[in-house]
């Protein structure tokens, strides 16, 4: 056996470890027991939440309206412009909203930042509101009181403290609000108070690299799109670096390969782990984590080389890597002014080196420019010494958990609790709130008034689109309540508005014309003012110098990235984040040290055995890829406060940061691993990793399709010339629904993935279930690896159901409760599915999904729900998308290509009287891709786009030669290899 | 009113011989009792071949074409579905059930026909007259009914044939 | 051993008129195949193919009479010992067959798409291992070599027997019937791939060597019916009645459906999952010989099933050999359609003077070397020790 | 009388009258149950007891309580049904299809082996029912008439085998009873109790041997025979579409219908002889069940065990020769992947040792054929195991490749299915007799030891 085939085995098929742990006792929730029961709480939940915060008039009954508000018509959405903001994530959405309950987020195609397409995050948000965790009303200790009576101990208290000369500390995390900013501002002022943004991975780093090399502490705008040679040194620009949506967008704008758009970029990755970014690359460059500086220098050395800079006396990185950095020297010299170097380590010095790189490639003002520069990551670490300062006060934490998410968090707790006041105003529990005296609720993003200006000068508005649904304060209302300042908060930022950018627009001549018009559109550009910087070459000979002389890594280099789907730490909160698989390691449910191939092998460690590294204790996870001396674990997990029991997963890997000269380092040199000879169950959603050579992701080379556009799809054409037949063809009369899918622009987000969640109402199993494979997503993402397995290729497919034409599931369903739609769907009829999954079986693509249990509630059998997550009780169930069934025990579901939506446009179209239009229409997971990868439209429309993509050389249908007939097609992968 | 006179003999062979005689004698047996299907006695005995197996080919036939007919029914009028782009009238897919319903009916037709025709179910009760019949007693039963020979006679002829434990009862039916 | 009421044998003579009327039908065969090369100008692939398809249903016979001798001896089956004889002369074919064979091998290169070494494609460049003429030749060697040594072995035995009454007859007839019932298994199903599913060099079932095995058996079965109700007639074989002759008929009624359940089992299980690869073979026949494909289940099953039904056609000397031969027809069809459309293509595949005319040939060959054979041995083995068996019992 | 050449061995050993037969055959609904009697029973009907509430159980709570997942939607429940099923076919078989082809040797076991298929059918007719997710709503897959108009799936495969199982367990118990009522009528008469008299009148329809009875009922058991052989093929067919209808390989293959019927022969003589090698010694039958009895059974198992074994080699051979690489991997995989050791059981047991039946001394020695008949029945079981979990394990798309390992859930089912049928078997051996008297009187006189041989008395002549 070749030692290829050995590694595969090593990877194959995870087997749970621990069977026992499935005990299956989840009836902890109290609730409804019949379906009848279920619609009846559905029907008081939704009275109990009252009603949508516009709607004046107390409503008794939700449905029907005895009386109709204006607004609101049972059983349509309506739609509200808002945006989400968290961490590095920025999105204008449309919050859809039936029945008075927000359901959904989608992109504001009318924004200039994110037009089309969300992350994962964003679409899983819509569960955050509806969380049970969260606070209903304020606690002081342990004991709940009334507003008014934490208002006035708190003021009193504050006037006190900072009256007698203590300092009062507000952290919070950065804001981006210009009127929160403002309204802060005039806090500081009245309280005397020191106001502090902390950020859990912050860029505090790069922004001092920026301050050194361009006297700005400005982060730049990208253009990811104007680039043809991307060069990025562990940097997960695509997943979690800086403003990832916007640079997916970007990014795939160039990977969409056409006739008419052929210039592919040609995409470098030099890392260490393997990231979402990495597994996207043309050309991934693997060095160990401890490398990273050599290499900068490396590539400053030869790029100044052929650009007149001064060389420095260093260390080259290690020969195979240098062997391979000759091409990205080379191509990076061969696109001056159109490439990009980024680097994604907080390292002042290491961002030194990288801005002089792309000055000398000319890339300044070009690929990378300082006019909409981005306004998020301005935490730092300075709120450290305020609050660990002998003479704190009182600590108003807002909104954010540094307890849990910095290493120092035994001294931040002991600061805390000595303070002799803490508020802390947040929505939902967290390990920091825990320790204040206050706990102030906050409401959810949804229920709130503000704004964003998360790119100078593009300004955003969040609307509320629910009425409190607890007794709730905003952070905002909190501090314009303790200031007594009468205004509300709406008005307070309507003010603001119209004196700050009232006078910056002509489009509206009334200001409340104009606060309208900005609600209707969420967003206001403000005219660009181009910036200008001037750069300084000074700093960087001190930076060159420092990272040449960074001393070697003895053992293993730990690296601490953030997790796709959890953040820095607010996903574990989200059962649906938690669910969804790592598109990269296909696990859900957790986070675990990721080893390379060959070091697992030295050491014997298989997936699940924990490792002891530093005082942590982890699984490990052999992951293909990973260089040999450096591990890699994900943040953001590891939540114990505010997070279900059942639902805590993962390590709280924070503690192992550190803070060097002020800035937070992810890495940790020096380490050992220690099996601990115990094993964890990691919920390995894929346990196969090869395409064992079949043309399921069928792939070429840029230079390939040059030549040939149908390169590596020279099958697609023989087997349709082989296709033959014992049936009739089958007629639609109508419109034809067929979706195409580009695998080259896909990057593996799985922002699809949770927009599928949210709007089909999926639901969620928990770690055991998905570790036994009883997942329930109708989309998955499909990644395979190929060829070595110390630097695999990565091929990536999104796969749902394909309605197919010709469906082996329907054949054999006992009940025809799955059947061909005069559309050409597959549609799956629960109400009649008797559950025997012979469909499941005999799906060539298994995606098909079952109710093993009951996992929503809907069945009619008493005392059997199992939700760990807690997903299902009455305030959860709020965010059903009423349009879909919520399915029972023992059905069969899959991927219905959205059908509510095709008949609400259907609808609409007729009710207008007119054809439907091409593009009208957006399934789910379509309007969630900021890649723009998957196009959905009618195939008998000749002119419609998937009809195009269906007769583009690169399109192939998945396993075509069984005569499914397919209809989703997929677009090759063409890979830009030197 | 009537008499019967039955005997026995403990080897089918001898029974064969003793019908044969009878027979020869012109007395008209009323029927014969034995604890096994005995090779040759239907045809000594002149019986009719059954028709129970025709009384199969048509249950069976009608089974057939009912479950055919309602399954083309079902498919090309009743509710036509598009299952796997399969045509409607996919004769190849109702060949089972067919073949089943068939064999059904066919089965069932033919066995509730015997026990009518045999006068044989639930609750029915026979007239036994030795139980040894069921196990090794091979039973010529006579009757003055159909014999115009007298009672006596019939005993006598009987006996003479080597039957052991010739009775004569009377009975009203 | 008490003398039972059977009627004595007569021994058979192969007379001049018999001879004369097999001359005529060998006659009839050349015409038709000269005919076809010379004036109809046939494609050379459809004359080869005819060769091929005689030669494969004239070793059909002898082999499926071979299968039913060994089989009914592994079952200590008696009704058949009457008939023994007929099997044992038609099994004695086989070697002869091979002659047949040979005389069509300069044509494979024209039935078999493989042969084409030099331009393969993918798939069947895969297949290379197994589809080559020297493997292909050397199997085709060894079935001929191990059937052949079976059958002239067991009549050697059955010979013997007649002559001074052997203690083990039974024991060495058996312990030889299950060897070959062993080679016979993996050999019929092999040579139905090598011969015929190899034609269609694409196209692949694993029910094939089966289905194959079936028809052969019918045919067999209904060329036995048929001597057997002529030599009764003729007063050949006089103990053969009506018992032996509802037995053939049920033989020949199970067989018909039996074959038809493995027709629909291949065909259904092709049609529902319309898979490209497996649904290329039947939808050149759908499609192009559309009749020929229905006709083929009318006869071979549907006919045989509604005549043979009752008791009494199964009787009925001219009934069940009327069917027999429309049945003996039918599996000609059968491996028409087996070898036609993939050998020749719809193109040229005809039913013409040359398929109707040359089997009268094959036909008269086979009933010439059987006529041979039966002549040498005694018309009944006497000495069986089932014998008396065969000769007294009854059908219900 | 018909002939028997004295070649043959004698079906019946011992100097047998016909009262003997019926008072050895009666002796044990005569007698009172012995203790191990009453210690199987218990056992067998806790264990039934356990089995059907964690039925309950699975109902309740869902399938998702088996080890069954988004890759394998079958596993041991429909593994246990062909099995179950499989085995049901001997009885059919033995009293069917060796009927019409006069084999005398059913007569002593046909009995026992068709009361073993009904109650092999209804073990196996639990799990396509329990294996559905909605149970409570199992009616949906009958046609009956609804105010929606809605119908099933005639192309079902799964509906066949509604039809299919429905229509066996129905004809087999018409064909076991019909058998039954000559038996049941003898013990009738041989009781002495009032109640017992009337109940077993009530069971025997009123039988009293009448040659006119016996005249229709030899013609309705030849033509139920006629209808049970195909039925009996017919329905491991059906069985068999459930797999071979689908795209998955290995399962869509075309030899798996007559391969399928050979197989489930070939395990319902191995439950046979499992079954009939202790009864016969419980209840004192070694004179009607004799070694050449056993001896004709293991001659069926080594027929359809080497046809089982042809079909495998078919299939592997085939997979290579057809060029698909799914197929390809299919096979390789059921042979070298990891449920290889699954595959290996299956080739031993059903393959490698039924071999060893061709030595005339081990085919007539009782240790080893019990033995070996609970290895095939081992190895059937995992046949059926390789097809519904290898060809589902790693099917088209790698991404979706699982394994699957049962609950203890879906062991107790399994168990509990055991317990049915063994507590239905001891109360069958008590209440009807295990053996078909009627029918060993009636070859007794030509096929018992002391007639074999002898000349035909009087020969009926040519009609």
């Amino acid at each position: 056996m070749s030692d290829e085939k050995k590694y595969w085995e090593l990877l194959n098929e995870f087997e749970p470890l621990d069977d026992a742990r499935f005990k299956g006792k989840r009836e902890a929730v109290s609730s409804p027991t019949s379906r009848r029961n279920f619609l009846k709480v559905l029907g008081l939940g939704a009275t109990s939440a009252a009603l949508v915060a516009s709607c004046k008039s107390p409503v008794e009954k939700a449905i029907p309206y005895f009386i109709k508000p204006d607004e609101i018509t049972p059983g349509k959405a309506v739609y509200y412009a808002s945006s989400y903001f968290n961490q590095n994530e920025f999105c204008n959405v449309i919050v859809k909203v039936r029945d008075n309950r927000p359901i959904k987020l989608e992109p504001n195609p009318k924004s200039v930042i994110t037009p089309y397409g969300t992350s994962g995050r964003v679409q899983a948000s819509v569960m955050d509101v509806y969380n049970v965790n969260r606070y209903r009303s304020p606690v002081r200790n342990d004991e709940t009181i009334v507003w008014d009576e934490a208002d006035n101990e708190i003021i009193t208290q504050l006037k006190e403290l900072s009256g007698s000369g203590r300092t009062v500390v507000l952290i919070t995390p950065t804001i981006i609000s210009p009127s929160t900013k403002k309204l802060i501002g005039e806090f500081t002022q009245s309280f005397n108070a020191e106001w502090h943004q902390y950020d859990p991975i912050p860029m505090d780093g790069y922004r001092e690299a920026n301050r050194r090399s361009f006297g700005t502490e400005e982060l730049p705008e990208y253009h990811f799109e104007n680039a043809d040679c991307i060069v990025s040194v562990g940097c997960d620009f695509l997943g979690t670096w800086l403003s990832p949506v916007e640079f997916t967008s970007q990014y795939s704008s160039r990977r969409a390969l056409f006739e008419e758009n052929p210039g592919l970029n040609k995409h470098y990755q030099i890392e260490a782990g393997m990231s979402l970014t990495g597994t996207n690359a043309d050309t991934r460059i693997r060095a160990d984590r401890a490398e990273y500086g050599k290499i900068l220098v490396h590539l400053y050395n030869q790029l100044g080389s052929q650009n007149g800079a001064t060389q420095i006396e260093a260390t080259p990185p290690p020969q195979e890597v240098t062997e391979k950095l000759k091409n990205v020297i080379n191509d990076l010299q061969a696109n001056r002014g159109r490439s990009i170097v980024v680097c994604g380590d907080n390292n002042p010095d290491y961002q030194v080196i990288v801005n002089s790189i792309n000055q000398m490639l000319g890339n300044i003002g070009e690929t990378i420019q300082f006019n909409r520069t981005y306004n998020h990551f301005r935490g730092n670490e300075n709120w450290l010494e305020a609050l660990l300062d002998q003479n704190l006060g009182a600590v108003i934490v807002w909104d954010t958990n540094p307890v849990y998410s910095h290493p120092m968090s035994d001294q931040i707790r002991a600061a805390i609790e000595r303070a002799p006041l803490s508020v802390a105003i947040t929505a939902q529990p967290d390990e920091t709130s825990e320790l204040c005296k206050y706990k102030l609720p906050a409401p959810g993003y949804l229920e709130c008034w503000d704004d964003a200006e998360y790119k100078k000068g593009v300004v955003s508005v969040l609307q509320p689109t629910l009425h409190k649904l607890f007794n709730s304060r905003q952070a905002q209302e909190v501090l314009l309540t303790w200031m007594a300042n009468p205004l509300s908060w709406q008005d307070y930022i309507r003010e603001n508005w119209t004196s700050v950018y009232f006078t910056e627009q002509a489009a509206n001549a009334s200001s409340s014309d104009f606060w309208i018009e900005t609600l209707r559109n969420g967003e206001l550009v403000l005219n660009n003012t181009a910036a200008s910087v001037s750069y300084n070459e000074s700093a960087t000979a001190g930076a060159l110098q420092t990272a040449a002389s960074e001393q070697a890594s003895e053992g293993f280099t730990l690296e601490l990235t953030e997790g796709i789907h959890t953040g820095t730490g607010h996903g574990p909160l989200n059962p649906w984040l938690q669910e969804c698989p790592d598109p990269v390691t296909r696990i859900a449910w957790g986070n675990y040290a990721s080893i390379a191939p060959a070091a697992a092998r030295r050491l014997s460690i298989k997936n699940g055995d924990v490792i002891q590294l530093g005082n942590l204790q982890i699984p490990a996870f052999v992951q293909p890829g990973q260089a040999d001396s450096t591990i890699s674990i994900a943040l953001g997990y590891g939540r114990t406060t505010g997070v279900a029991e059942e639902i805590r997963t993962g390590v709280n890997a924070y503690p192992l940061s550190r803070v060097e000269s002020n800035y937070r380092r992810l890495t940790v040199p020096n380490l050992n691993i220690e099996p601990t000879g115990q094993t964890e169950l990691l919920a390995l959603i894929q346990g196969h990793q090869s395409m064992e050579g079949r043309a399921i992701v069928r792939d070429a080379t840029y230079e390939e399709w040059k030549e040939n556009p149908a390169a590596g799809n020279e099958m697609h054409e023989e087997i349709q010339k082989h296709h033959t037949t014992l049936y009739p063809k089958t007629i639609y009369p109508g419109h034809k629904w067929g979706m195409a899918i580009d695998l080259n622009t896909c990057t593996g987000c799985s922002a699809c993935v949770l927009a599928c969640n949210t709007e089909n109402n999926i639901p969620v199993v928990g770690k055991i279930e998905a570790s036994r494979h009883h997942e329930m997503q109708w989309i998955r993402i499909d990644r395979y690896y190929k060829g070595d397995e110390n630097n695999p290729e990565v091929l990536r497919q999104p796969v749902m159901c394909q309605h197919c034409d010709q469906a082996p599931c329907e054949n054999v369903c006992p009940v025809a409760a799955t059947n061909q739609s005069s559309e050409g769907l597959n549609q799956m009829v629960y109400n009649r599915c008797i559950g025997t999954r012979y469909c499941n079986n005999n799906c060539p693509y298994k995606v098909r999904r079952f109710n093993w249990l009951d996992y929503t509630g809907a069945d009619a059998i008493p005392n059997n729900r199992f939700d760990p997550a807690n997903v299902t009780v009455d305030l959860s169930r709020m965010r059903h998308n009423p349009d879909v069934t919520v399915r029972a025990k023992g059905v069969i579901e899959k991927c219905s290509f959205c059908i509510q939506r095709i008949q609400e446009k259907k609808l609409d179209a007729k009710l207008e009287g007119r054809p439907m239009e091409d593009g009208e229409l957006q399934t789910a997971c379509q309007q969630a891709c900021p890649a723009n990868a998957i196009v959905f439209g009618d195939l008998n429309d000749p002119e419609s786009r998937v009809s195009k993509l269906m007769k583009n050389p690169r399109n192939y249908h998945l396993l075509e030669e069984l005569h499914t007939l397919p209809a989703v097609g997929y677009l090759t992968k063409i890979k830009n290899k030197s | 009113m009537r008499s019967i006179i039955y005997g026995h003999f403990t080897d089918e062979l001898d029974l064969l011989n003793a019908v044969k005689e009878l027979q020869n004698k012109g007395i008209k047996i009323d029927d014969v009792r034995t604890p096994f299907p005995v090779h040759g006695l239907d045809s000594v005995l002149k019986l009719p071949r059954s028709r129970l197996p025709i009384a199969a080919f048509i249950a069976g036939a009608i089974g057939g074409s009912l479950g055919l007919l309602f399954q083309i029914w079902v498919f090309t009028r009743g509710w036509p579905l598009v299952i796997g782009g399969k045509p409607f009238l996919s004769l190849p897919s109702f060949i089972p059930v067919t073949f089943e319903l068939t064999v059904l009916f066919a089965a069932f037709a033919m066995v509730i026909l015997f026990l009518v025709r045999s006068n044989l179910g639930p609750g029915s009760l026979p007239d036994i007259l030795d139980e040894e019949v069921t196990n090794d007693h091979f039973q010529i039963i006579l009757t003055d009914r159909n014999n115009s020979a007298s009672e006596a006679e019939l005993e006598e002829a009987l006996a003479s044939t080597g039957a052991l434990g010739v009775k004569n009862i009377k009975t009203d039916n | 051993m008490e003398k039972h009421n059977i009627p004595d044998a007569v021994p058979f003579k192969f007379t001049k008129k018999i001879k004369t009327a097999l001359g005529i039908a060998a006659g009839i065969g050349l015409v038709a195949l000269l005919w076809a090369v010379f004036i109809s100008q046939a494609p050379a692939s459809r004359i080869w193919a005819n060769l091929w398809m005689n030669a494969i249903m004239f070793l059909f016979l002898g082999l499926g009479a071979l299968f039913f001798w060994t089989v009914n001896a592994l079952g200590e089956s008696t009704w058949q010992i009457n008939i023994q004889r007929i099997l044992e002369s038609m099994a004695l074919t086989i070697p002869f067959a091979l002659i047949l064979f040979v005389v069509a091998f300069p044509g494979l290169t024209h039935i078999f798409e493989w042969t084409h070494t030099e331009h393969l494609d993918r798939i069947l460049q895969m297949k290379t291992a197994y589809l080559n003429i020297p493997f292909w030749m050397l199997r085709l060697a060894i079935y001929f070599i191990f059937w052949s040594f079976f059958a002239i072995y067991l009549r050697r035995v059955s010979l013997k027997n007649d002559f001074e009454p052997q203690d083990n007859y039974l024991r060495r007839v058996r312990s030889t019937s299950g060897w070959f019932m062993v080679f016979f298994a993996i050999s019929s199903s092999m040579a139905a791939w090598d011969w015929l599913m190899s034609i269609d060099a694409h196209w692949f079932s694993t029910l094939y060597g089966w289905y194959i095995f079936s028809s052969m058996f019918v045919a067999a079965l209904a060329v036995i019916i048929i001597i057997a109700i002529a030599f009764k007639h003729f007063g050949i074989l006089p103990n053969i009645n009506n018992e032996h002759l509802h037995d053939l008929g049920k033989y020949l009624f199970g067989f018909s459906i039996f074959w038809a359940y493995l027709w629909i089992s291949q065909f259904l299980l092709i049609w529902y999952s319309n898979i490209p690869e497996e649904t290329v073979y039947y939808v050149e026949r759908v499609t192009h010989f559309r009749s020929l494909f229905y006709l083929n289940v009318a006869i071979n099953f549907l006919f045989p099933f509604l005549a043979l039904m009752t008791r009494k056609s199964k009787r009925q000397p001219v009934i069940l050999g009327s069917i027999a031969v429309l049945v003996l027809m039918g599996h000609y069809l059968d491996l028409y359609m087996a070898i036609m459309p993939g050998a020749v293509g719809h193109e040229n595949a005809k039913i013409g003077l040359l398929e109707i005319g040359l089997p009268f040939f094959y036909l008269a060959a086979f009933l010439a070397i059987f006529f041979v054979m039966f002549q040498k041995a005694k018309p009944v083995p006497e000495n069986h020790p089932y014998f008396i068996e065969s000769s007294d019992y009854e059908n219900l | 009388m018909m002939h028997v050449s004295p070649v043959r061995e004698p079906l019946i050993n011992g100097e047998k009258s016909y009262n003997d037969i019926t008072n050895d055959v009666m002796a044990p609904v005569r007698a009172k149950p012995g203790k191990l009697w009453y210690i199987g029973i218990t056992v067998s009907t806790i264990v039934m007891i356990f089995g059907f509430a964690m039925i309950g159980y699975t109902v309740w709570f869902g399938i998702g309580k088996w080890g069954v997942n988004r890759t394998i939607g079958w596993g041991w429940s429909i593994t246990n049904f062909v099995w179950w099923v499989g085995i049901g076919h001997a009885g059919t078989f033995i009293s069917a299809i060796l009927l019409l082809f006069r084999q005398k040797w059913r007569t002593s076991i046909n009995r026992a082996a068709e009361a073993m298929t009904i109650f092999a059918v209804m073990c196996a007719g639990i799990f396509p029912l329990i294996h559905m997710g909605r149970l409570p709503l199992g009616f949906f897959i009958l046609p009956y008439p609804n105010s929606r108009e809605l119908w099933v799936n005639f192309n079902s495969p799964l509906l066949w085998d509604v039809f299919a199982i429905t229509t066996y367990l129905l004809v087999s118990l018409l064909f076991w009873y019909m058998g039954l009522i000559p038996d049941l009528g003898t013990i009738r008469d041989r009781m002495k109790t009032l109640w017992k008299k009337k109940a077993y009148n009530f069971l025997s329809f009123g039988w009293k041997g009448s040659a006119r009875h016996w005249h229709r009922h030899e013609s309705m058991s030849l033509i139920l025979a006629g209808l049970a052989a195909p039925l009996v093929l017919s329905v491991h067919t059906i069985v068999s579409f459930d797999f071979a209808t689908s795209v998955i390989p290995g399962w869509h293959t075309t030899i798996f219908p007559p391969y399928f019927v050979s197989g489930a022969v070939f395990s319902g003589f191995a439950m046979v002889l499992t079954l009939m090698i202790v009864t016969r010694k419980a209840l004192h039958l070694e004179e009607y069940i004799t070694v050449g009895h056993v001896e004709s059974m293991n001659k069926v198992i080594i027929a359809t065990g080497s046809i089982v074994g042809i079909a495998y080699i078919t299939e592997l051979f085939m997979a290579w020769y057809s060029g698909v690489e799914y197929e390809r991997y299919a096979f390789l995989n059921r042979a070298l992947g990891p449920y290889a050791w699954a595959y290996w059981i299956m080739m031993t047991c059903n393959v490698i040792s039924p071999q060893l039946l061709w030595f005339k001394k081990l085919r007539r020695n009782l240790t080893f054929t019990f033995i070996l008949s609970i290895f095939i029945n081992i190895g059937m079981w995992f046949e059926r195991f390789v097809i519904v979990v290898t060809s589902l394990h790693r099917d088209y798309l790698p991404s979706s490749w699982t394994m699957y390992k049962p609950t203890w859930v879906e062991v107790a089912i399994y168990l509990g299915t055991f317990g049915l049928f063994f507590t239905l078997f001891f109360l069958f051996i008590r209440v009807f007799p295990v053996i078909a008297l009627s029918e060993v009187k009636s070859v007794a006189r030509s096929s018992a030891k002391k007639f074999i041989g002898k000349p035909i008395k009087n020969k009926t002549p040519e009609k």
